[in-house]
């Protein structure tokens, strides 16, 4: 699956995007995945009431399944306008 | 409705010009125009504008889908630049063309609340000594409240 | 502040622009330009507005003075047209800058709520058979309550 | 005393201006003496409610004093915007 950053989740982590193989049922256990790997995504996903998600491009909730999601997004509550 | 994200600048006049040009049929047209201010202090070198290409156009999209069925519209444009702007250049505008007034002044102030806060945009701020992301405002997500 | 009461049709898209660029320092800029519409059944030939010389200038001065004590603005257009318009042609435009884009939208709101019940201009429709009037609308005179 | 009429009632009445002697106190007096004239400022002056009164180009009421007053106008509720 796609994980795309942006913003200072994609500063926090160093990328603005990444295949990640993974059997996370949700998106909070795609998150526990992520964060277990290094201390960028550990600081990056510190904090997940500064975090928005969106799955194949519609935002979504952590609670959300990943099931037949090709394209996950993490960014800080977006300031547009 | 026609939806624009670019780097490019825009031509507010001709956009408005334009826009008004074809819904000769609507009393009213409003616009909205955003500029880059410069900050407290008065030391903004640029603002940095990041998006996320592909959902920024469907999500606007779906909000300017769902302002048409809220209130009688005859047409909507949203233009949201990307990029690096300097103080005093247009981020992005927004118009709408409705037979009354109070339509086209709800939908245009829909269109802005739901875009500051649900279209994929995100604000960096570079001064002399400082770079860093604009915070959201809870009084941007309370916004959305009034909806 | 520019208050402009001309029989001469006013070039939207260069107002826009022009107002916009005296402003870069306002994050926001909202425009609302009214329309001529075809009434019901599409014969409108055209449309003639009336107004009182000398008091239109002092009301709508009055208007914009009182929106600006009452939100943060940088600076206000008020263009209104009398005389002739035929369907299709603008009538007038009101356009505001200030600081945040709440301020911008309710004052424009506030103007044209007050344009309509409180600036002597009377309307008067003409079409292929008869030639009457426009009434004040009880609506347009709640409007006012809203401020 | 300068007495204008715009709208219906410059139609109904037959002209835009006219010079008035006048010794009322008050708006609603100066409408009694018009009334008194003629069948056409009769029919003006039908239905107050229908009318609005401005006052050296202020708008004002029935029941105003005119000392002063250099210009009277009689108009029905505006339709501008």
């Amino acid at each position: 699956m796609d994980v795309l950053y942006f913003a200072w989740v994609r500063e926090r982590i160093g990328l603005p995007r990444e295949q990640v193989d993974t059997q996370a049922a949700t998106v909070a256990d795609l998150i526990e995945e992520l964060r277990a790997r290094e201390d960028r995504y550990a600081a990056a996903f510190e904090d997940l009431s500064a975090l928005r998600v969106a799955l194949d491009q519609d935002l979504s909730d952590f609670d959300a399944p990943l099931k037949g999601v090709r394209e996950v997004a993490f960014f800080p509550p977006m300031t547009g306008g | 409705m026609r939806v624009a994200v670019q780097s490019a600048p825009f031509d507010l006049g001709a956009e408005a010009e334009s826009f008004a040009k074809g819904n000769t049929r609507m009393g009213a047209v409003v616009t909205f125009t955003g500029v880059v201010r410069d900050v407290e202090g008065g030391d903004l070198s640029a603002m940095e504008i990041e998006h996320y290409p592909g959902m920024t156009e469907k999500a606007i999209a779906k909000i300017a889908d769902e302002a048409a069925t809220r209130w009688s519209l005859g047409d909507v444009l949203v233009i949201h630049r990307h990029g690096r702007l300097e103080p005093g250049e247009r981020i992005m505008m927004v118009a709408t063309a409705a037979p009354h007034r109070k339509d086209a002044f709800e939908a245009a102030e829909y269109l802005m609340d739901y875009l500051k806060s649900r279209a994929p945009f995100w604000k960096k701020e570079i001064t002399a000594d400082h770079t860093g992301w604009v915070a959201a405002k809870d009084e941007d997500e309370d916004a959305l409240t009034r909806w």
